[in-house]
């Protein structure tokens, strides 16, 4: 991929978009936790991350696959490899109870509009009664951003996806921001934790909670972030790069993804 | 007809002939265009969830279903969304009645099979999804803080694939469970599928094996391959050829009504209709891909990739 | 066993008042119904009415056994015995969730101490706070009572068991008659449905929920009836005569418990 | 110390030796005097249920509880009540600080094991067993009746013992689960005794079978015929005599010491307590009898009998 950014000399990117995202989010994840994983990059990230720095991080699918090592990606969160070689096949009621229980660290989400709050929209676009486009909906997603310790939001970056108002609260951010979450009864310390997407890397701000950027891809500017933001994000005086995909990274995602069914090519 | 909930690798062709089975009269087999039996019946309500299956899952787009309550139901995971559904939502022809989560939409079921009129919740609370949906919160009398609460489910009918059985419906299930236990109790009738038949004194002989026991069960069908083209786990994989071919065909009512007359009023039986997506070749494969003797192969996947970019 | 009754001439019994019991509890059961059980009569019961009149009979034990083919008497509810060869060994969970879903018809309770409305004590003698006598508690019998939808009550019957008021309310029958039982939320329709006796079977008014003598047993009269009660049972102008066992009950029991376990020489 | 709860089939030798055991850390066998640890640690609240076991149960009659809640734990079945139990609660040495019924107490672990505040149901209801319990009853927002409502309870510990498991804690169980599924969820720590230790490769291949994953447990102690002088499904039957000797000398103080001298400080390891029952022939005859070779032997039957004449 070549691109002309700022000005600056064209840069050869050896990596793609997509695999950029998946590095980033696999180096959220620690070792020694648990996380909440769907079909897609999420699950990239996470078998990335358990074949690097986190061998001992523990998968649950909603379905109830837990622990599996999983031999091809899977094509859907009851596909039988989300339970292959697993430490336990179970159920939806299990896996969701331990997520409600407190057991599940983090938790991954997509997002088709999302507000400086880290609430989400998957349900439809236009108004709810005569929708302009009918999204999947909640899914698993409100469970996810509702009971996971940390949620992790993968998404692509524009204005109309980064929104002051989204046009339906499918899952729970930080609501209204400060303590309104915690107010309605949601978990105790719950919530979005980190937002990734194609420019950079995003936070909350502790008491506010609103979005705050926490580091730019390379090549990003700030003045990109904020063209591609329909609210104001807060900008840190420190902002770091975001560590780029290394070579191991990226030889270890073909691995994964032979086929590029996710990666792409 | 009222709430119909179609599970996880259910058969697609089979079914429904005749919803008033009495209580343990399962000796009569049903299979047959079980699919146009639901449509002729139009069900007010489908109640379809979350991570399910292909073809129930668009029974809205094939215009069988006027009402819905969703919680993952215009979506195939990485195969993309569903055109028929959306289509169905978009156009008015089907009306989305309520929203709910896929723990939200278990749990209702759990509600229903203890018997009790609610279960709480944490999820749902502060959301859309919660003021389109049938729950309520109130103030848990216990710490003071707002908790939801999940009112019971009970479907009028669920259908239910399963690796075995026996005669009388008693199932085991290898693998995960998604929502069968709570489901198979909640539902009012429940008809059980199954790959195989097999004798009760199996059943008997390892009791800690039964997820489904008979007396939950209104009918059981013997179908081989019912799941297709949906996976059995350990048995035979996903056809996301077929899979593939139906997506395709379902973005616009004229293909739907084509894929319908080729592989639902075409077929007299199941067996015509696993000969028509490949016979025992195309079975054999899927069984290969299953125990990762082959890799999958899957064309909507590349049509995706091009899509994203 | 010799007795001399009401001045008639004394009658040489071939049963004794524990077979009776069994006989009598297994005749109320019927086909095609289910039933909760417990260890001890109950079981006894269960079996004799599978090995009768009720071969399609489907027994639940609380802990999870659920469809048995009994092969000994068990001498626990958790004893594999109550789940050798069943149709499915599950949990407490599903077992007592099916129980409050409707599912099962017909449950056995013992009982210390019942009142008029068939409230049992299995809980204390005297005093709560400084009991005379500590008995087992609830265990099962509140979620028996409360949950199938007609109850058994098996008892020993004398002015110290059939009181006024029991000491503590255990497990509810039709709490003070009437609609009360289910205006207190408990299910509709359901409640004590027998309490059998050494002298005799018990009903409850349909309307007030008063217990109702529903037979005698054999050489028992009405004033042994009123002697041994601490309360007015309601005796209608019918009523009939207990059938005693018959001699293939008596030879079935036998087979059932040949080491006399429960049933006793 | 808080709240105990100790489980069917559990070790009654073992346990305990170090509560706060770290995560993961589950190569420290723990097999000794766990008994006197237990009365060391004085608990005050022991949550011992229903069906349960013989030995934990007449904890409280043992001098090591001084507060129980309790559901069914002053009787052992066919075999009458138990006179230690009983005898500490009639002399006010324990104190009994709440009833509840079996399936309360199963649903107050479902509920921790939920992550709720609650569980709703609709036993206990009108009774002074509701009146001594820590249930509330609130009006049901659906349908405007009364409901019970059971709060969470999440024992500080449980003790289970399983018939096989791996080195991490992952445990299979045969035959019913009674409530070890929600109780392991439901406990802080949970100690898991079991007959023999497995390969995790094992476990990997049979996933469904799996009742408690790794991630819940905090030590695993291997402990063949732990669960004596209770049974362990389809491997060895209780022991009646062993049981008969308990219940008879557990009629005063002084026998109940006569017992923990003999059977718990007086033995060193587990596998001297197994000489002293009986050693290898006693073990093999209870294997026979839970297989139905032979028929049990049970001295306090008789006596039961006699006592009801």
């Amino acid at each position: 991929m070549d691109k002309k950014i700022n000005g600056k000399q064209k840069i050869k990117e050896e990596y793609s978009s997509t695999e950029m995202l998946a590095c980033v989010a696999s180096n959220t994840l620690e070792d020694r936790k648990s996380v909440f994983v769907g079909t897609g990059l999420p699950m990239i990230a996470a078998m990335l991350a358990k074949r690097t720095h986190a061998p001992n991080l523990l998968l649950f699918f909603e379905a109830g696959g837990i622990g599996p090592e999983i031999p091809v990606l899977p094509i859907s969160v009851g596909d039988s490899r989300t339970f292959y070689m697993a430490i336990a096949a179970s159920s939806m009621h299990d896996s969701m109870s331990m997520a409600q229980a407190g057991y599940i660290d983090y938790g991954f989400l997509g997002a088709a509009q999302i507000d400086k709050y880290g609430n989400i929209n998957t349900t439809v676009i236009g108004p709810y009664e005569h929708p302009k486009t009918r999204l999947p909906g909640s899914g698993g997603a409100n469970d996810v951003g509702t009971l996971c310790n940390k949620t992790i939001i993968i998404m692509r970056q524009d204005k109309n996806r980064f929104v002051e108002k989204v046009d339906f609260l499918t899952t729970p951010g930080y609501l209204d921001g400060y303590n309104s979450r915690e107010k309605k009864g949601l978990p105790d310390g719950s919530g979005p934790y980190r937002v990734i997407t194609q420019l950079g890397v995003f936070g909350f701000d502790e008491k506010s909670k609103k979005m705050k950027l926490v580091s730019l891809h390379p090549n990003v500017t700030i003045e990109m972030i904020k063209e591609n933001s329909g609210f104001d994000i807060i900008i840190p005086k420190d902002v770091s790069i975001t560590k780029p995909p290394s070579k191991d990274e990226l030889k270890i995602l073909k691995k994964i993804d032979p086929a590029g069914m996710v990666i792409g090519k | 007809m009222g709430y119909i909930h179609i599970q996880k690798f259910e058969i697609r062709q089979a079914v429904l002939k005749q919803l008033g089975l009495p209580y343990h009269n399962i000796d009569q087999y049903v299979i047959g265009k079980g699919f146009s039996y639901i449509m002729g019946k139009k069900p007010t309500i489908v109640n379809n969830d979350g991570i399910k299956p292909i073809f129930p899952k668009d029974l809205k787009g094939s215009g069988c279903a006027n009402k819905v309550e969703v919680a993952y139901s215009f979506g195939h995971e990485l195969r993309g969304l569903s055109p028929s559904s959306r289509r169905a939502v978009e156009t008015g022809k089907c009306k989305v009645v309520g929203e709910i989560s896929n723990a939200g939409y278990q749990w209702r079921f759990l509600a229903a099979m203890m018997g009790l009129p609610f279960i709480p919740t944490r999820v749902m609370l502060g959301t859309d999804t919660f003021n389109k949906s049938s729950a309520k919160v109130i103030k848990d009398p216990f710490s003071g803080k707002p908790i939801c609460l999940l009112p019971a489910c009970y479907p009028d009918v669920a259908v239910i694939h399963v690796p075995r059985c026996d005669k009388y419906g008693n199932a085991q299930i290898d693998g995960i469970t998604v929502e069968d236990f709570e489901l198979s109790r909640a539902a009012r009738r429940l008809i059980i599928t199954t790959e195989k038949i097999i004798e009760i004194k199996t059943i008997r002989e390892e009791p800690y094996k039964t997820i489904i026991p008979y007396y939950l069960v209104d009918a059981v069908i013997e179908a081989p391959f019912g799941s297709h083209p949906c996976q059995m786990p350990y048995l035979y994989f996903f056809d996301e050829e077929h899979i593939a071919e139906w997506l395709s065909l379902s973005k616009t009512d004229e293909g739907v009504a084509q894929y319908l007359e080729k592989y639902v009023y075409g077929v007299d039986e199941f067996k015509d209709y696993l000969e028509l997506i490949g016979g025992s070749k195309k079975l054999a494969q899927l069984k290969r891909i299953e125990k990762l003797e082959e890799p999958m192969s899957a064309p909507w996947i590349k049509k995706l990739m091009e899509n994203k970019k």
